[in-house]
């Protein structure tokens, strides 16, 4: 890297330019006449809305594509495999269903030549089909993430947004909550409040775990609100009279898109992950329900044993969340405002 | 600055209040105290349920066994008057006891954990954006974000079984396969090669010289049996000393001025002439004399760096004193590897335990004993650094990345300042200041992570007491675990602005 | 390079035969664009010779500093460059990095254009001085340290041995300029690259440190390869010129002969479009007169003004807008005393009148701005907006009065939303105050794209994809979709290339003369003032020390404050820039003897 | 140029790594000197145990857990111990007695002339009597439990039973003789000692009183009921000898003198250390090994414990098939040992009027619809080979008398197939048109329970019934709540007692969660309570279990196997079906190096 002329980094591509090149039209358009350099300019800029960019930028993103694709697939898979709410899937086993256990439950995946077999990822004691019941931990898994991540989004943009904008005494009340929330570790008031609502059923659930896990995104936003209100665009909009309703949620709120759901990303992770913890504490979903933390919980001793039974939802918990972690990394740089910075 | 102090230290003490409210109620809500004894008959349920609700005030509604268990805490912050018990918990016990006991192993483990990731994380992501887009960054960017999704118990228990309990079967009779040893010296001729980076030729060259390097070095340790008995041995202790002083002078003032390389060579030969006489000094010791020993190796080498640094005196001398740390830090491992032997021995030949935080009734020298800590430690600090270490790097490396691209790096390198000097001297001491904010959030993370690395890894310390306080519905201990982890929050809060006012003198801190 | 003693004049390192320090053949830039090569700079060939100052002038995007970069080998990471650069023969292009380390801040130094970001805000100034001299030398810290405190001298910081221990944001922005001058100089360089070394100044401290540099020059006989868009700066310091457009060189002439008879269209264009001051009213401190260093004030000229003056508050007519003893004070937070920004002005503009309100940065010339709008609160007097005081009113009873007036900000990147299409940023006043329906906002908006002169297209789209003269152009026309009575325009040009921003005023002209509301016209810069103002009023350190009409102001300040002023500000015109020094020094040395 | 720096330095840093092997070669570290090298006996044996002790006395309500007895087995001596068949032993190393007269109930103790305290203090008279004192419920606190609305007793004494029918127990301070009267029969009267001693000069002095004269100042307290001089006394006796929570140290070991072959000697983060008991006068209990550890290893990673050699012995509660291959898995350096246990699994049914079973048929043919003998090939087998299908209610097959009482009871007998068409017919002849709705109740945190109802559901859903699972975090105390469950599956743990079951089967009994009420069978209890002629006691019992399951007071699943792992250098290990669990004998291992 010493080298600013080695070509080694040439390969990879740069937006710096194309904004450098935003300013070096300042003559008008229309009576300007475009050199080759000027063309080509003219080209990578023009018609580029702002999603485009970061489309752009994000779909240079290699992991982050994986991670869509991965995902995707997830999805896919836990959903049409054995379908939800009542539409049958193409799985023909289904996840509560007994069944007399066969070759001792082992799973009957095979790659090469790949064929599911009976039962791809083996059944438990009780000859259920592991395969359906990861499947469907994983749809659990799934919602509950997603719920959570919904629920902080929600939560901490309001709470952020409403302190960054009022300042004065809304911002020191919201904030110190803030700060006593965040006090808490988030395992810690998680599996507090888990005690109570676990039995109450998934949904629930989730929702509780999301407003325990705003805090961070609140603190993002209110900085963004912090630096964003201080720009001209707001000021001119309130020079022509814009309410701060119309300023928080017209001007401000779509500026701070991009901080809000890469967190949100994050969270959803970290949900994944929490609600596993959870489980292994026993303060997570309850049977017959079933989730991929609980899957691994209720086989820790079977590691060495039965591994499927301990390696297939561990499998997926590690899919999804690297999958997710990955996309946020990726909308994070899309989204960055650095990335378009000049460095002259 | 005291002002600050005083400011943050009246708002926290606010904040905790309210925290410790909001988690005493989620407590006492989320349960059934009386759960266990539903099965139960007789007298003996009713005498429990009424120790029970002795014990933990039951009679009394929330709210004033709430201002009860307060005016417990504040017995413990008013000195005198009642004796300090942090309450009871649902058997009779006063809390305050087991807090003492169960803090200690928890923060050992807490801060060794955040410690090595911090390092490690440091380290590993300010070379990912020195090499940015390099394999060597796609690889660890992968990883880190890998070691982000792991659930934390499953790892640990994988953890157990393919690390500690192959790992010590290994160790009972320490042998590799020639393949094997071939192997390994591949894979990290590979991981040197990727690291180093630079054009085919140089990787090419880098990778033989580390593989061959790598391989000879396990075939010698596995041959003289070191693995049996490890150790540095004098020469190595030598090799070793001298080793760092080049490292920290490369990497603290370059080699272009002489002296300040002979300044630390001077100063490594005091390091070693100081392990030679703590040879007989720490046969068995106490962490005092082992101090003491590094301060007098850090100030003599001060001195006598400073004076062999001649016109570079102050570098010379600061660069002394961290070499003196290294190579006194190098002396205590050497002491804590030797132990090795006896107190595997003692362990039946299976010195990495997958259990337990330390071992029962071991009477062993200082060192043997410390060594015990070490090596109990091994599998949850793996575990939970392995997460936060995720972290570290990947803010290092943002950070890091954003501090290239500022204009004064730009300016340092106009003035035809190294490479090294931009990095070490410009560049880190910036990319630094966002992650002490990072280091602050992600203390109470890893305690938080605790609580179940305890549980995996049977630790008695406050994790369980947390999570058995959860189970029992029983606040005493729930409260006195989250006491110390909010303190340490807002306290490592604290430090992390303080920090950064040190470390960004444009902040004041007011 | 060889130890020297801690003299600074060191004449005999200069190579003694005057063959050229620098000479570039074919230099070009190129950058890596979504895997393309765009060029950034082509075929630039120049030498610079001993004691000589080479400026290259050309608007932004011209590739001016690229190519200056590419010499020291300090392109981004996606840059890079081929041709020759050869200094004393010792090619530079394509160097490797040993080498060029040795050259950098040795034989050839730099001074970046932000001094605030060009210097690492933790470590101290001296240290970056010290370490720029350690690098290169054999000094022993001791000695380097000295030699640190000779240079922060010799750039004229005040105690030096006391700043030599302050952190960058400790100074003001003149001498973190100064201390970047010094790490430049640290190592007398045989050739000093300039970057605009002081668009991010004000032009009393623009002036001294060109003052600085031109010294300097002198004394080390050192070369200065000066970088700058403004021919003023150029006309005042440098000897030859070199025109960049587009990365290509247009022109390149000795510095008189180019501004007396530019060959070049593009040339003559950009001279064209940068405003002269004194070209409307005819000169500036006319009445200042030098005699051989001493200078004479002729007063007699002021009392026209005087007069003038009267029959300007005389006039009865309604003001457009009115101050009365203005204060504004930045409320302290814990434990610092509130800032007053602003006290005790009082200024009136009349219907279909400019005021040109003139000061340096900090000034409070924005703060009015933006107290004016109903922006911040004003701690003491009134504020008349078309006869109604809005100082106290809540922000609703302000509503209805706020399509009376309206605001141009400085920075067009930042007074847009990003997130907004041109048109709705253009409709939201309509949408807020008329309550337009669609179709009727569409032919306002399209209405008044085209008084801006912007096709009718650019609506939809987004202000990243404009230039920032089109971006201002947007601002004006959101800030006229009222009709406001009052304009407030804060410094709408500064952020804008000559060339544009002669457009952009142009425009503004016109539509005042069209529209003929009220407007008040805040910037640094006397030139543009100049055009546009009928009246200006000059702000110091949020006093008002002068106002009167234009011609006045110019040509009769009575403030010595003005006077300096006008005196700092370069004109782009070798010849009456040269005059202009001696009156500026003359001033000074009056101002001190004061 | 600072890449190359750094290979150079990776160079040299692996350089000195090789020298430093020849220097270790050279001789810094000694070689392991293993202590015991010279003899081929460990010095140490490690037990595995769930949940760290929480106090040395495991006579109070609080602390009458498994995993105190798993210590006391080892601290503590008495008469009777339950042996490998879950059956009472004599333990005449400790002392004699035998039943004097018949009415009243009059057995004569007498206590080994060498039974001293660790501590050198005789075993004598006054620990007797504060044994009684603390366990027979006679010193009523005065305050009230808020619930139940029972009186408290001074001492919180884990049960009445037995004691509470005794007499104050005559004798002198000091006397190794004594004999006790019961003012009624009581049936487990020989199980009555099994419990522990505690030391009662402690008890004594702890509560300020003077422990001369072999404590004739308490024994005349107790004997005079004084009451004052009592409370303190009781109020050591309940929390004086508790642990911390988890067991960071232990008390002063001075109050923890063990009559028992061996000695509490310290304890560590929830480590327990035992040493030989130097004062233990018997031969046949005497300690084998010098110290027996006990560490706190949570069931799921007792087996990885296990296999790292943590600890040398393991018996996780409630194995799966898991936990077997897992332990077999390791190979030969570790034995498996299974069996059964007293503890079984069970369904209870609400037949309170108005309930789902109220309906004799009903439970009948829930009865029959439960595929018990799966449950057994799927849970118990795997693990036990031995196991079976469990018939009975008052006895476990590991119980000798298994046999002979179910040949008394032919009604009880059934393979516990699955029996569909049965149960659908007896559905109908209850008149059971629609499915009948169950809400089946089990704990939330265990698969185990889970896996069982699902089992249940899977066929009786077939039976016409339609059950729905109902997992509850707090399903005990849900227990005793009517109508909070319509069937419900947990375990009860038999004592290997006569008597003990009565409160689970009487009318209106504390644990008789479904409500069921049969004249006939509180008959039967009050005889057998009453009756203390062990020959009979078999008759009785067969005469019940056949009213049981004429009645169908609700369906007995399986006896829950029992498995020990330990390493194979570990003898002496035997497998114990009741309470006392694995460590009953402990003091007879023994383990090479």
């Amino acid at each position: 890297m010493s080298n600013h002329q080695n070509p080694r980094d040439d390969s990879r591509p740069s937006v710096e330019l194309s904004e450098m090149t935003l300013q070096s039209q300042d003559t008008d358009i229309a009576t300007a006449a475009p050199t080759r350099a000027q063309t080509d300019r003219i080209r990578t800029t023009e018609a580029k809305s702002q999603g485009r960019l970061i489309r752009e930028r994000f779909f240079r993103h290699k992991g982050a594509l994986a991670g869509i694709a991965l995902l995707a697939l997830i999805f896919l898979l836990a959903f049409s495999s054995i379908g939800f709410a009542g539409i049958p899937g193409w799985w023909n086993k289904d996840y509560d269903v007994l069944a007399a256990r066969f070759n001792e439950g082992r799973p009957t995946l095979t790659l090469w030549p790949f064929s599911l077999g009976e039962h791809p990822f083996g059944q438990d004691v009780l000859g259920r089909d592991y395969f359906a019941l990861t499947m469907r931990g994983t749809q659990t898994s799934l919602i509950i993430a997603f719920i959570v991540g919904l629920v902080a989004m929600v939560i901490g943009t309001t709470v952020g947004a409403l302190a960054g904008y009022f300042r004065g005494w809304t911002e020191a009340f919201l904030m110190r909550i803030t700060d006593v929330v965040i006090t808490i570790p988030t395992v810690v008031i998680a599996a507090a409040v888990a005690g109570i609502v676990a039995k109450a059923g998934i949904i629930p659930f989730a929702v509780f775990l999301g407003i325990v896990t705003w805090t961070g995104l609140a603190r993002l936003v209110r900085g963004e609100f912090l630096s964003l209100r201080e720009k001209e665009f707001v000021e001119s909009a309130k020079s022509v009279g814009a309410s701060s309703f119309r300023i928080i949620f017209r001007h401000i709120l779509p500026n701070t898109v991009g901080v809000i759901i890469v967190s949100t990303t994050l969270a959803i992770s970290g949900a994944i992950l929490l609600e596993t913890a959870l489980s292994y504490l026993g303060l997570g979903v309850v049977s017959p329900d079933t989730s991929l933390g609980k899957a691994i919980n209720d086989n820790r001793s079977a590691l060495t044993v039965r591994p499927w039974l301990f390696l297939w939802p561990g499998a997926f918990i590690i899919g999804i969340a690297l999958a997710v972690n990955f996309i946020g990394d990726g909308l994070r740089d899309a989204f960055d405002p650095k990335q378009t910075r000049v460095k002259q | 600055m005291f002002y600050f102090i005083v400011k943050r230290t009246i708002i926290s003490f606010f904040i905790m209040l309210a925290a410790t409210t909001l988690m005493y109620f989620l407590t006492i809500s989320s349960g059934d105290p009386f759960e266990d004894l539903g099965e139960a008959s007789g007298p003996e349920k009713a005498a429990t349920i009424a120790a029970r609700t002795a014990a933990m005030n039951l009679d009394v509604p929330p709210i004033p066994r709430y201002f009860l268990w307060l005016q417990d805490v504040g017995h413990c912050l008013v000195p005198g008057g009642v004796s300090c018990t942090l309450g009871l918990d649902r058997t009779g016990a006063a809390v305050l006891p087991q807090l003492e006991n169960a803090v200690g192993s928890t923060l050992r483990l807490v801060v060794v954990a955040t410690v090595l990731a911090l390092v490690l994380g440091v380290v590993v992501g300010i070379v990912t954006a020195i090499r940015q887009y390099s394999t060597f960054d796609y690889s660890v960017t992968f990883i880190s974000f890998l070691l982000f999704s792991l659930p934390l118990f499953w790892l640990s228990t994988l953890l157990k079984q393919y690390l500690a309990i192959d790992l010590n079967t290994w160790l009972a009779n320490p042998q590799f396969s020639y393949l094997t040893i071939a192997l390994i010296g591949v894979v990290a001729g590979v991981i040197w090669a990727v690291v180093v980076g630079g054009d085919r030729r140089r990787r090419l060259t880098v990778f033989a010289i580390a593989a061959v390097a790598t391989a000879l070095a396990l075939y010698l340790l596995l041959v003289s049996r070191w693995f049996v008995t490890p150790g540095l041995g004098l020469v190595g202790m030598l090799v070793s000393a001298a080793g760092i002083a080049v490292l920290w002078t490369a990497l603290l003032a370059g080699f272009r001025r002489r002296r300040v390389l002979h300044a630390a060579l001077a100063a490594a030969g005091v390091g070693f002439v100081g392990y030679l006489v703590s040879i007989p000094l720490l046969a068995d010791t106490n962490w005092l004399i082992v101090l003491a020993l590094v301060v007098v190796l850090a100030v003599v080498s001060y001195i006598v760096a400073g004076v062999v640094g001649g016109p570079f005196r102050a570098q010379a001398a600061k660069i002394g004193a961290v070499i003196a740390v290294s190579v006194s830090l190098l002396i205590v491992v050497d002491r804590l590897l030797q132990a090795y032997p006896t107190l595997s021995a003692k362990a039946g030949g299976r010195p990495i335990p997958t259990t337990g935080s330390q071992s029962a009734n071991l009477a062993g020298t200082f060192w043997e004993i410390n060594l015990d800590y070490a090596l109990h430690l091994i599998l949850p600090t793996i575990a939970l650094t392995l997460i936060s270490f995720a972290t570290y790097t990947r803010y290092t490396r943002a950070s890091q990345l954003d501090v290239m691209n500022q204009d004064y790096i730009r300016t340092a390198r106009a003035k035809g300042l190294s490479e090294r000097t931009v990095l070490v001297k410009h560049a880190f001491r910036n990319a630094m200041i966002p992650i002490t904010t990072l280091m602050a959030f992600d203390f109470a993370g890893v305690l938080g992570g605790a609580v179940i690395t305890e549980q995996v890894f049977g630790w008695n310390g406050m994790g369980k007491m947390f999570v058995d306080g959860i189970q029992n519905v029983d606040p005493g201990p729930v409260m006195a675990f989250f006491l110390v982890v909010g303190t340490a929050a807002v306290l490592f809060n604290m430090l992390a602005d303080i920090a950064y006012a040190f470390l960004d003198p444009r902040i004041t801190l007011s | 390079m060889a130890a020297h003693s801690s003299v600074i004049m060191t004449d005999e390192q200069a190579p003694v035969e005057s063959g050229p320090i620098l000479a570039v053949k074919g230099l070009g830039v190129d950058f890596n664009v979504d895997n393309e090569w765009v060029m950034a700079a082509e075929d630039v060939s120049y030498e610079i010779h001993p004691g000589q100052i080479l400026a290259i002038v050309g608007e932004s995007g011209s590739g001016k500093s690229m190519s200056s970069m590419a010499l020291l080998g300090l392109l981004p990471r996606n840059g890079r460059s081929h041709g020759s650069a050869k200094m004393l023969g010792k090619e530079l292009i394509g160097a490797p990095q040993g080498t060029l380390r040795r050259v950098r801040g040795n034989e050839i130094a730099m001074i970046f254009q932000e001094p605030m970001t060009a210097l690492n805000p933790v470590l101290t100034v001296g240290e970056q001085i010290r370490e720029a001299v350690e690098q290169h030398t054999e000094l022993s810290p001791a000695q380097a340290k000295k030699r640190a405190i000779e240079l922060l001298r010799m750039v004229e910081i005040p105690e030096a041995e006391r700043r030599y221990d302050s952190f960058p944001h400790q100074f003001s922005g003149g001498q973190r300029q100064r201390a970047m001058i010094a790490i430049a100089l640290a190592n007398d360089p045989m050739l000093l690259i300039a970057d605009e070394p002081t668009t991010a100044l004000d032009v009393t401290v623009q002036a001294e440190v060109l003052d600085l540099l031109r010294k300097l020059n002198k004394r080390l006989n050192s070369a200065v390869l000066l970088i700058t868009h403004d021919m003023g700066v150029v006309a005042d310091l440098a000897d030859h010129v070199i025109v960049m457009e587009r990365g290509r060189i247009v022109e390149a002439a000795p510095t008189a002969q180019l501004f007396a008879a530019p060959a070049e269209a593009y040339t003559k264009q950009l001279l064209g479009a940068v405003p002269h001051l004194g070209s409307k009213v005819g000169g500036v401190l006319t009445d200042v007169e030098v005699v051989d260093g001493h200078l004479s004030i002729h007063e007699e000229y002021a009392e026209a003004a005087l007069r003038a003056r009267e029959t300007h508050t005389a006039s009865g007519v309604v003001p457009a807008l009115e101050l009365t003893d203005v204060d504004i004070e930045y409320p302290g937070r814990f434990r610092q005393p509130p800032f007053k920004a602003v006290s005790g002005v009082s200024l009136t503009i009349n219907p279909g009148e400019v005021l040109g309100l003139v000061g340096e940065s900090g000034s409070g010339k924005s703060t009015i701005a933006r107290a004016v709008t109903g922006l911040i609160r004003t701690s003491g007097g009134r504020v008349r907006i078309g006869g109604t005081d809005i100082t106290d009113l809540s922000a609703r009873q302000l509503l209805p009065l706020r399509k009376k007036f309206a605001i141009v900000f400085q920075d067009p990147a930042a007074s847009l939303n990003p997130r907004m299409s041109i048109g709705e940023s253009i409709g939201e006043p309509l949408l807020l105050h008329q309550k337009l329906g669609r179709g009727a906002l569409d032919k306002r908006v399209a209405s008044l794209l085209e008084d801006v002169q912007l096709p009718v297209a650019f609506r939809n789209r987004y202000p990243h994809e404009l230039s920032g003269g089109q971006r201002q152009r947007v601002g004006i026309a959101r800030a006229l979709s009222l009709q406001p009575d009052l304009l407030v325009a804060d410094e709408p040009t500064s952020a804008l290339d000559v060339s544009v921003q002669a457009k952009v005023l142009e425009l503004l002209q016109e539509l005042q003369r069209e529209r003929g509301f009220a407007c008040l016209f805040v910037s640094h810069d006397l030139a543009v003032v100049e055009l546009l103002a009928s009246h200006i009023a000059v702000l110091n350190k949020g006093n008002l020390v002068e106002q009167g009409s234009t011609e006045q102001v110019l040509k009769y300040p009575r403030d010595p404050y003005t006077r300096r002023l006008l005196a700092a500000a370069p004109v782009p015109d070798p010849a009456i820039q040269s005059l202009r020094r001696e009156q500026r020094t003359a001033l000074l040395a009056a101002g001190s003897s004061e | 140029m600072r890449n190359k720096r750094t290979m150079t330095l990776a160079a040299l840093s692996i350089g000195a790594l090789m020298l430093s092997a020849c220097g270790s070669a050279g001789g810094t570290a000694e070689t392991p000197a293993s202590e015991g090298a010279t003899e081929d006996l460990a010095t140490t044996i490690n037990i595995a145990i769930s949940q760290a002790p929480t106090a040395y006395n495991g006579g109070t309500a609080a602390t009458n857990a498994v995993y105190n007895t798993y210590v006391d087995n080892l601290t503590t001596s008495s008469w009777v111990a339950f042996n490998a068949e879950g059956n009472l032993e004599k333990n005449e190393e400790f002392g004699t007695y035998e039943k004097t007269s018949d009415d009243p109930l009059t057995v004569k103790y007498t206590i080994n002339e060498d039974a001293v305290w660790s501590d050198g203090t005789a075993i004598d008279f006054d620990d007797v009597l504060l044994q009684w004192a603390a366990f027979s419920g006679t010193h009523p606190s005065g305050e009230t439990d808020p619930e139940s609305g029972a009186e408290a007793d001074l001492f919180l004494a884990s049960s009445t039973n037995g004691f509470g029918q005794m007499e104050m127990p005559e004798g002198e301070p000091g006397a190794k003789e004594f004999e006790v009267v019961y003012s009624e029969p009581y049936a487990d009267w020989e199980s009555v000692m099994s419990t522990a001693l505690m030391p009662a000069h402690i008890a004594a002095e702890q509560a300020g009183l003077s422990a001369e004269g072999d404590g004739a100042e308490l024994v005349e307290a107790i004997q005079n009921d004084d009451r004052a001089a009592l409370t303190p006394v009781s109020e050591f006796w309940n929390t004086g000898w508790n642990y911390e929570a988890d067991l960071p140290t232990l008390p002063d070991t001075a109050i923890l003198p063990s009559s028992g072959p061996y000695v509490l000697d310290n304890a560590a983060n929830g480590t327990l250390t035992l040493v030989k008991n130097d004062q233990y006068w018997g031969e046949e209990r005497a300690g084998k090994t010098d110290t027996i550890v006990f560490k706190t290893v949570v069931d799921e990673e007792a087996v990885q414990a296990l296999q790292n050699g943590d600890v040398d012995i393991i018996e996780p509660s409630s194995p799966t098939v898991d936990t077997k291959t897992a332990l077999e898995q390791i190979g030969e350096t570790v034995t498996v040992d299974t069996g059964q246990s007293l503890t079984f699994s069970h369904v209870d049914l609400d037949q309170r009027p108005g309930a789902v079973f109220e309906d004799l048929k009903v439970r009948q043919a829930f009865a029959k619809c439960i595929p018990v003998a799966d449950m057994v090939d799927k849970f118990v087998t795997p693990v036990d080979p031995e196991g079976s299908v469990l018939n009975l209610h008052e006895y476990q097959p590991a119980q000798a008398d298994y046999e002979t009482v179910l040949e008394g009871a032919p009604a009880a007998e059934s393979d516990g197939v699955a029996d569909i068409e049965g149960a659908k017919a007896l559905l109908a002849e209850a008149g059971k048109t629609e499915p009948v709705k169950v809400s089946m109740m089990h704990a939330s945190t265990s698969q185990l329970r889970a896996d069982q109802v699902a089992l249940i559901k899977d066929s009786c859903d077939k039976a016409g019934f339609e059950i729905t699972p109902q997992p509850e975090a707090e399903w005990s105390a849900k227990l005793s709540q009517p109508g909070a469950w319509d069937a419900v599956v947990f375990g009860w743990a038999g004592s290997g007692l006569v008597a003990s079951g009565e409160s689970i089967y009487v009318s209106g009994g504390e644990q008789n969660f479904g409500g069921y009420t049969d004249e006939e069978v509180d008959r039967i209890w009050s005889e057998i309570v009453t009756n203390t002629d062990t020959e009979k006691v078999v008759g009785l019992k067969s005469e019940l279990e056949q009213r049981l399951a004429e009645t169908q007071y609700n369906v007995v699943l399986y006896a829950n196997p029992n498995i020990a792992g330990y390493s194979s250098k570990l003898q002496g290990v035997e497998l114990n079906p009741t309470q006392t669990g694995i460590t009953w004998n402990a003091y007879s291992w023994t383990k090479q190096n």
